[in-house]
């Protein structure tokens, strides 16, 4: 007969100490190098069983065999695939992502190129579908049942149903051709492209570094369309979950204490269930937020925009894959970020999860 | 204790809409209230929280309200437009919950959610507002107000959180409480501590208390009055020290199935329920 | 209450109301009864069900129903207007638009349904053990969502097809491979909460094993929220495999599948709208469908929500 | 029947069960009382194997306690939840809930078995086919019971078993309680923060503070009021009702 | 509106991979090159058997055709303002051979080797080079190929300045400009723009347009709703249906020019079916030849079928096959297959193609062929192709320069049909023993006579017509559509000669 002990309790004891703050931090680094390993991987995997020839991009269809046998060695394709993937990743980890074949860039600068073309436009369309969505969803949780509530749902799902090429296109043709309200494909109007240095990348602001304030306009009035485009998704979505969110809140005890306290109506909607709404909410937004920065190629594609998600796309059905490597790992890094950040935003919101 | 009364109830009946059909919560309840404490105890599911949150205009969007009479001092409580409503509650009738955990916001501090209680019926700066509701912190017998002001209602502990809840409740001192199981969430010596507060700050303050519980005990000790209440009907009506003369059979059930102290473990009496009760 | 009424009427009905089944065959089937009852009271669902049950008619009678040939090309009839002879028009090979909307149904309804029993299977399973068992199971199992939600979808979807081989089934591969991640992430949430209340350690406690405890106690608690999001998700993926067809990885020609249709049609859109407007409308309306279908679902899914 | 000694149990860093010592003869009524937060709940806890952090002697029928619960003591020792709201599934069918230990544990027979343990419990068959949701509380907890008796176990661990219920029902789920340990010959551990409930239902009892126990009585000895220890005594005056005069005595036991 | 003194066109420029002209081997890249680089020689857009000179004033070819001496023009500056002499030319071409890029072939095919091409190639003094060759070639055949992007003349002293490990500045050409010609770069932003400014010291006369900005927009509606709104001057992707709109439109008009790109089927001979002439020549006679141009194609192409595009020296014009179901259908049954067979197609994703496959899918439908058409990008088609996977594959084929070799040497040219062989025509794709046909097409090179060369080719283009695994269908026609006010935009037989130089604007 033995009696149970508490088994290996000083090595519990030192498990907790590692788990102290210095100790989550390494447990951070450490699940994010596992990540982005895992991402580097199954990227490489990718480039791997892709039945594209990767020296095509480099040498075109009608190369004769010498210069494609050449380009092919240079290009390492040669090497053992774990060879390969090792010189990948070490090269990778001193910073270097190699060469775009298709740029003729290091895909560093392409990144730095493209990936503020696509943060200005998820930025603001997630911008937009927070200020719209957000209202929309209240409005439609309190009128629950109601005509209100039918027109908010009917109206995000067919943001949800429609192709965005449809949506795209058609934008262009009403606000763009017939009623002049917005500028066309592109960033700028073509022949101010040469107008603007790129400081930060992001069209709105260069401009307005730039001091020009008729370059600005113009390149508002040339991203609010795909902008408001993207941002119908997001607010279809955000609309939906506030709508869910808010009536899961209204039927909380806390919201008939503040009844109880003849508190406007008003006030109870905005501040308190609001208030609570915002906590789970923060993470929906982000994560339409992370979607929206791996760029849609579809948008990009009919808005002439130079960002991400063609940028990953195209490089991609050419395989050229230090393009598409670097691209999945801003795109990976992006997604870790905003999520980092709403875990932050939920904390600040949500004093429950403080300490 | 005055007698004109403050609240008039008269045939109060709620009804409930429901996928199943009609619930009839209330079925005609009619009382009058003094300052006094009143103590409405029965049963689950009898209708005690629903004729207390009657008297708010709380019923849920499903529910309809009528009544005969149901009257504060003058204020017709079953005809208020929500703005009036406003003016009524917290500033007159204000309401305890029964459990602090659900009852308090959880992302705005306590110190907020009570200040927000006093400024909606008076018009003071924040600085006045705070130093009110510290006050009122330390009138509920809070050892460290300043940091419970700030803390959210999560740091605290239930106890505490229902003291709280009564410091915002009465911190705009209204006329009538209405406390719908106040202590059930919590430990018994702890109940007894806030009951002891709640005692303490309507004797002084003059208000009338609506006190629900289930605990016919318990509220006997601790109201002037005690309405039995059985499926929506008040089945009896009794002084608190006249308990152990209750004439009707289900409170007389009620108090004989409390198991006693004295050790003996022969089986406790069951009420037999008879349907005559829920006629009235 | 409303059992009184029904008793009068006796036969199957009382059978199936009977407020004492006496057979667990009685109960299922009494329950599944109430559960449509009280599903025909929510009339958006309703509507919802009608538009996927009309959905799956025109799956199986598309022969009967379309006045032509799908795949039938007529170069000199292309792009004509909606009209008499073709209601809907004819698109840029001159086929009859009608004609494969109808015959196209089927492959909505593959996608949609493929998918919806590969990603939600998969994210369920790996979501509620990551969440059961936590630990280093959560840690490794949450490590390879992450890599997947983290992976630009697109470019996950796009390389899967490449790699099987372009197809509508190997884009529904595809889009499912995409799709799991999300549906983990709510199963493990809804585990989280789930996994330490009484009723599980109560299944526990009758000596119910880690396996009968996920799928029997806490697959079922992850049901609503899950269908609710798959529902939302099809237009999503009715799209997604759109998008392949955009990039020409879709749906293989002549198929008439929605989605290519519409990424077709878009080369005319300024000027011929209906090639583009009309399977994008249909698409709609089946999203719309089968939305307003989960959420009527999840409430008789819920045994909780409504009495 | 269950020995317990020198039992200590932690959550994390937090030391929650300091040296308790219980012993519980066949057939015997053992009652845990003490404020909330005591440790009621990790004892009963802690035995059923749902504690994974402990150390001390269990002695379940003679049988001494690993870390680990086979089956067979689940058949041995059952449990029921203080709150019949969230112990059973929402999403099960009362057959189903009484159904499923039965084939787990393969004793057959499911049909009947499920009928005979609600009878028991004094809940007709029409409740069969209900869902948790269709039940009073009262009838819950009767189905909680019904679950844990299914088995067939000789001993009944019960958590707080009526505080979540009227008075009215909880003497209709006590007096069940004691109609079975009398006919089925049970062994009880119950655990309560009411005094009254614990002295009209148990043998010996225990008085738990701080994960200790402070103090040991008999039924009898409740009775009479006979506590030593000053917390004891708190309890004790609380039981008695509101008194002003009473409540000022108290002191805090944080 | 767009500025007077620039030119706005927006043009799917996204394969652009490069600007150094010693690689440049697409399209978009092939123009750029065209507006900003001079070469030696070039020809006229209208009649392509005229040589003009260039940079070269004149040129000399020895008795034996194996000498060609090019007497340099006097006066023509760099940008960088350096002069451009004989070295400079001696420069480009060896840098050409030296870098070995996929173009390198069509100067090295002339025996150039990276170990002899400074021997070969060499300037004798600031004004003449001298180039030998190591066969009497037809001079036709290498002044042609001349006239190709390969033979763009870079500014030497600039492109060393910024040589890196002996790359002969290839790394910073790629992204970079030194050239002479009347544009220069201004900027290339790749997949989002190409800007030009004028040279305004062009020897040839500054161009009207100070600016030119290309703008990437792959979306051919998108570049419609540009050029009707008047954002652009030119939109250079349109598609027949866009075209069909903007038609109609009076503020724009179509400027459309023959160009040497070919639609065809390749036939893998490796495959049981298509290697029975009579299936072959049964599926010449079931492609709706004239459906499909006049609507899928409407107005971008037109019907050709021998393999030297109009306009080359000894394009075979006539067009012997249409549309004939009950004739392939005997032919089919003749070949034992009366109940028809079911085949794979691998078609690039985009529309035309797209439609192109499908009408063809219907038309052999009609014949019993039951043709499953498997959808790809163009790089994983193409990857397929090159590997000879294929049954069927249907692909575009622009000649490499204006000679008829270009096309003669991958079409009727196939020296090895083992799978491991070193070179890989078209004929070598499609897996298909050219016989005779390889050294007919070599002999042809070297015949001086321009008639009877011509005639060379067009015995081996009815050859292959006859017999080859090729259903060669359409030549390209490309339609730039431009506002009213543009004059002067010059398209030519191929990208290297379409001009903006001459742009003016009203
Ligand atoms: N929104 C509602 N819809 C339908 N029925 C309701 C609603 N709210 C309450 N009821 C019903 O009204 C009746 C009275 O409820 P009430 O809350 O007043 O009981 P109670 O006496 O306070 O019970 P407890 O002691 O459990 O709090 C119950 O049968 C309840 O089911
Ligand atoms: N899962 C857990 N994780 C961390 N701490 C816990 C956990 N469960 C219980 N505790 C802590 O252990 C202590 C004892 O808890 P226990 O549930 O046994 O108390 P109890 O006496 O049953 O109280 P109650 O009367 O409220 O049920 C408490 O301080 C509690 O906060
Ligand atoms: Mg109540
Ligand atoms: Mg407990």
């Amino acid at each position: 007969m033995s009696a149970v002990t508490r088994k290996n309790r000083d090595g519990r004891k030192r498990a907790r100490l590692i788990s102290g703050k210095a100790g989550s931090l390494l447990r951070i680094v450490f699940s994010l190098a596992i990540t982005f390993f895992g991402l580097l991987l199954v990227t490489f995997l990718i480039g791997r069983v892709l039945p594209i020839d990767p020296v095509l991009a480099a040498v075109g269809d009608r190369a004769p065999q010498d210069v494609y046998d050449r380009v092919r060695e240079e290009m390492g394709l040669n090497l053992p695939l774990w060879q390969q993937f090792f010189i990948y990743i070490s090269n990778v980890v001193q910073g270097d992502f190699g060469q775009s074949v298709l740029t003729a860039n290091p895909v560093i600068e392409d990144i730095k190129r493209v990936f503020p073309a696509t943060l200005e436009l998820a930025t603001l369309a997630t911008f937009i579908g927070v200020v719209l969505g957000i209202p929309a969803g209240v409005f439609a949780a309190i009128n629950k049942g109601k005509w209100p509530d039918h027109v908010v749902r009917v109206i995000g799902l067919a943001g949800y149903s429609m192709p965005i090429f449809w949506l795209g296109l058609m934008g262009l043709l009403v606000f763009y051709m017939k009623l002049d309200w917005v500028a066309g494909p592109g960033r700028l109007d073509a022949f101010y492209i040469d107008f603007i240095e790129p400081t930060t990348g992001l069209m709105l602001i260069d401009t307005l570094i730039e001091g020009d304030m008729d370059l600005f306009w113009n390149a508002v009035s040339h991203i609010i369309l795909p902008a408001s485009i993207l941002a119908y998704f997001s607010l279809a979505y955000i609309a939906r979950m506030t709508r869910s969110f808010m009536l899961e809140q209204l039927s909380q005890e806390y919201i008939l204490t503040a009844r109880v306290k003849g508190i406007s109506e008003h006030r109870i909607i905005w501040r308190h269930a609001l208030g609570n709404v915002m906590v789970p909410l923060v993470t929906v937004i982000a994560l339409s937020y992370a979607n929206l920065l791996e760029g849609s190629v579809l948008t990009e594609i009919i808005f002439a925009w130079p960002g991400l998600g063609l940028y990953i796309t195209n490089s991609l059905l050419n395989a050229d894959m230090n393009a598409v490597l670097g691209g999945t790992v801003v795109v990976g890094a992006v997604f870790i970020g905003v999520n980092m950040l709403s875990d932050v935003l939920y904390r600040l919101l949500d004093p429950r999860a403080r300490r | 204790m005055s007698n004109d009364p403050l609240l008039n109830v008269k045939n109060l009946k709620v009804t409930f809409n429901t996928p199943k059909g009609e619930v009839n919560a209330v079925r005609g309840v009619s009382f009058s209230l003094g300052r006094e404490r009143l103590g409405i105890v029965g049963e689950s599911g009898s209708g005690k929280s629903q004729t207390g949150r009657a008297i708010l205009g709380l019923t849920a969007a499903n529910g309809r309200i009528t009544a005969d009479e149901l009257k504060f001092h003058d204020v017709d409580l079953a005809n208020l437009t929500p703005k009036q409503w406003r003016k009524v509650r917290g500033a007159r009738i204000s309401m305890i919950m029964q459990d602090p955990k659900y009852s308090l916001n959880p992302v705005m501090t306590i110190g907020d959610q009570i200040i927000e209680a006093y400024r909606e019926h008076h018009k003071v700066n924040a600085r006045e507002a705070r130093h009110r509701a510290i006050d009122m912190l330390e009138a509920v017998k809070i050892r460290d107000p300043e940091r419970v002001f700030n803390s959210y209602p999560h740091e605290v502990s239930g106890g505490m959180g229902q003291r709280v809840m009564i410091a915002m409740m009465l911190i705009p001192e209204p006329e009538l409480i209405i406390a719908d199981e106040p202590t059930s969430a919590l430990d018994v010596t702890v109940q007894l501590q806030v009951m002891a507060i709640l005692d303490d700050l309507v004797r002084d303050r003059g208000m009338a208390l609506i006190f629900i519980s289930h605990d016919l005990h318990l509220v006997s000790s601790f109201c002037d009055r005690v309405l039995v209440m059985y499926q929506g009907h008040v089945v009896e009506e009794l002084a608190a020290s006249a308990l152990h003369e209750a004439k009707h059979p289900y409170t007389k059930g009620l108090l004989n199935c409390l198991p006693k102290m004295d050790g003996d473990q022969s089986d406790l009496p069951i009420l037999e329920r008879e349907a005559s009760w829920a006629e009235g | 209450m409303n059992t009184q009424t029904t008793i009068s009427k006796p036969g199957l009905k009382q059978w199936l109301t009977s407020d004492t089944p006496r057979s667990r065959l009685q109960a299922k089937c009494g329950r599944a009864w109430l559960g449509w009852i009280k599903f025909t009271e929510n009339k958006l669902a309703m509507i919802g069900l009608s538009i996927v049950i009309g959905l799956i008619l025109v799956t199986i009678f598309a022969p009967l129903l379309a006045p032509y040939d799908p795949l039938a090309a007529d170069l000199a009839n292309r792009i004509q207007p909606p009209g008499a002879d073709h209601w809907f028009g004819t698109d840029q090979l001159g086929r009859d638009i009608l004609s494969r909307l109808i015959y196209g149904a089927q492959y909505t309804l593959l996608i949609v349904g493929l998918v919806a029993i590969t990603a939600a299977p998969l994210g369920l399973l790996v979501g509620t053990a990551a969440g059961f068992f936590g630990g280093w199971v959560d840690a490794t199992l949450m490590r390879i969502t992450d890599i997947f939600l983290a992976f630009p979808k697109l470019i996950l979807a796009l390389a899967f097809v490449s790699a099987l081989g372009p197809g509508l089934e190997n884009a529904i591969l595809a889009i499912a491979i995409t799709a799991w991640p999300p549906y983990a992430r709510i199963a493990r949430a809804e585990t989280i909460t789930v996994r330490k209340s009484d009723f599980i350690e109560a299944a526990r406690l009758q000596g119910t094993s880690n396996m009968g405890l996920i799928i029997g106690h806490i697959m079922p608690m992850c049901m609503s929220s899950l269908v609710v999001r798959v529902t939302l998700d099809m237009a999503g993926m009715i799209l997604i495999a759109a998008g392949l067809g955009f990039l020409g990885l879709g749906a293989q020609p002549p198929m008439p599948e929605w989605g290519a249709m519409v990424s077709d049609g878009r080369q005319f859109l300024l000027e011929q709208w209906w090639v583009a407007t009309v399977p994008g409308i249909a698409i709609f309306v089946v999203s719309l469908g089968f939305n307003l279908l989960g959420d009527g679902l999840r409430d008789v899914l819920d045994p909780r929500g409504g009495d | 029947m269950i020995e317990i000694s020198k039992l200590n149990a932690w959550f994390d860093d937090h030391h929650v069960l300091k040296d308790v010592d219980i012993s519980v003869p066949a057939n015997g009524s053992f009652g845990l009382v003490g404020e909330s937060g005591s440790g009621k709940s990790t004892v009963l806890r802690t035995i059923t194997g749902l504690v994974d952090d402990w150390e001390g002697n269990i002695l379940v029928n003679n049988k001494e306690l690993g870390t680990t619960r086979d089956k067979a003591f689940y058949r041995l020792v059952q449990m029921v939840f203080q709150d019949p709201f969230g112990s059973l599934h929402p999403r099960h069918t009362i057959d189903r809930i009484l159904t499923e230990p039965v084939n787990i544990h393969g004793l057959g027979n499911s049909d009947s078995r499920v009928v005979e343990a609600l009878k028991q419990v004094g809940l007709d068959n029409s409740f069969r086919f209900r869902y948790p949701h269709q039940l009073s509380g009262g009838q819950r907890q009767r189905v909680a019971i019904a679950r844990a008796l299914i088995l067939e176990p000789k001993v009944l661990l019960l958590d707080e078993p009526t505080s979540a219920l009227d008075v009215s029902i909880q003497a209709e789920v006590l007096n069940l309680l004691s109609r079975l340990r009398r006919d089925l010959g049970l062994t009880y551990i119950m655990v309560s923060h009411d005094l009254a409930v614990v002295a009209h239902m148990c043998d010996d009892i225990a008085i738990m503070n701080h994960g200790r126990i402070v103090e040991r009585a008999t039924a009898g000895q409740l009775a009479e009021g006979s506590l030593e220890h000053p917390y004891s005594q708190q309890l004790y005056k609380a039981a008695g009702g509101y008194d002003r005069a009473v409540v000022d005595s108290f002191v805090d036991w944080d | 509106e767009t500025p007077k003194n620039a030119l706005v066109m927006a043009f799917a420029i996204d394969d652009i991979i490069t600007l150094d002209p010693a690689q440049i081997f697409e399209f978009s890249g092939a123009e750029y090159a065209g507006n900003t680089y001079d070469r030696l020689i070039g020809f006229d857009n209208d009649d392509v058997s005229k040589i003009h000179g260039v940079i070269a004033e004149s040129w000399d070819v020895s008795e034996d055709g194996k000498t060609f001496t090019f007497k340099i023009r006097d006066g023509i500056k760099f940008a960088s303002g350096n002069d451009l002499t004989a070295e400079d030319a001696a420069f480009s071409l060896q840098r050409v051979i030296l870098l070995d890029q996929s173009p390198a072939f069509i100067l090295g095919q002339f025996g150039f080797t990276p170990e002899n091409v400074k021997d070969k190639i060499r300037a004798v003094d600031d004004s003449t080079l001298v180039m030998e060759v190591d066969k009497p070639y037809a001079p036709s055949f290498v002044l042609y190929c001349l006239t190709a992007g390969v033979g763009a003349v870079v500014d030497k002293e600039e492109v060393l300045a910024h040589e890196v490990d002996g790359d002969l500045g290839h790394e910073w050409l790629k992204t970079n400009y030194a050239g002479s010609g009347p544009f220069k770069l201004n900027k290339w932003t790749a997949g989002e723009s190409l800007s030009l400014t004028a040279n305004d010291d062009y020897w040839d006369g500054a161009p009207e347009m100070k600016r030119v900005i290309i703008r990437n927009v792959k979306e051919a509606a998108a570049q419609q709703l540009l050029l009707q709104k008047g954002d652009i001057d030119i939109a250079r992707n349109l598609e027949a249906d866009q075209l069909a709109a903007v038609k109609d439109d009076t503020n724009i008009k179509l400027l459309s020019k023959g160009k040497g790109a070919l639609w065809y089927l390749g036939l893998s001979q490796k495959n049981e079916y298509l290697s029975n002439p009579k299936v072959r020549e049964a599926l010449k006679y079931l492609v709706d030849y004239k459906g499909i141009s006049e609507t899928i194609l409407a107005g971008r192409s037109q019907i050709h079928q021998g393999f030297l595009p109009e306009g080359f020296l000894g394009a075979y014009n006539e067009n012997p096959y249409s549309l004939d179901i009950e004739k392939a259908k005997s032919l089919l049954a003749e070949a034992g297959l009366a109940d028809g067979f079911s085949i794979t197609m691998d078609t690039r994703n985009t529309t035309s193609i797209m439609a192109m496959a499908q009408s063809i899918q219907a038309t052999w439908a009609q014949a019993g062929i039951n043709l499953e058409i498997i959808p790809g990008d163009g790089k994983q088609t193409l990857t397929k192709y090159r590997a000879r996977q294929h049954d069927i594959y249907i692909g575009r084929w622009g000649p490499d320069y204006q000679d008829p070799h270009t096309n003669a040497s991958t079409f009727a040219w196939n020296p090895d049909n083992s799978d491991d062989a070193t070179a890989k025509p078209l004929a070598w794709r499609n897996a298909w023993d050219a016989g005779d046909l390889t050294a007919q097409t070599d002999a042809a090179t070297l015949e001086r006579d321009d008639a009877k060369r011509a005639a060379m080719y067009v015995d081996l283009q009815k050859k292959v017509l006859a017999d080859g695994p090729f259903v060669i269908m359409f030549q390209e026609t490309e339609i730039a559509s431009m506002r009213g006010n543009v004059n002067n935009f010059v398209l030519g037989p191929s990208f290297d000669n379409n001009y903006y130089r001459f742009v003016t604007k009203d």
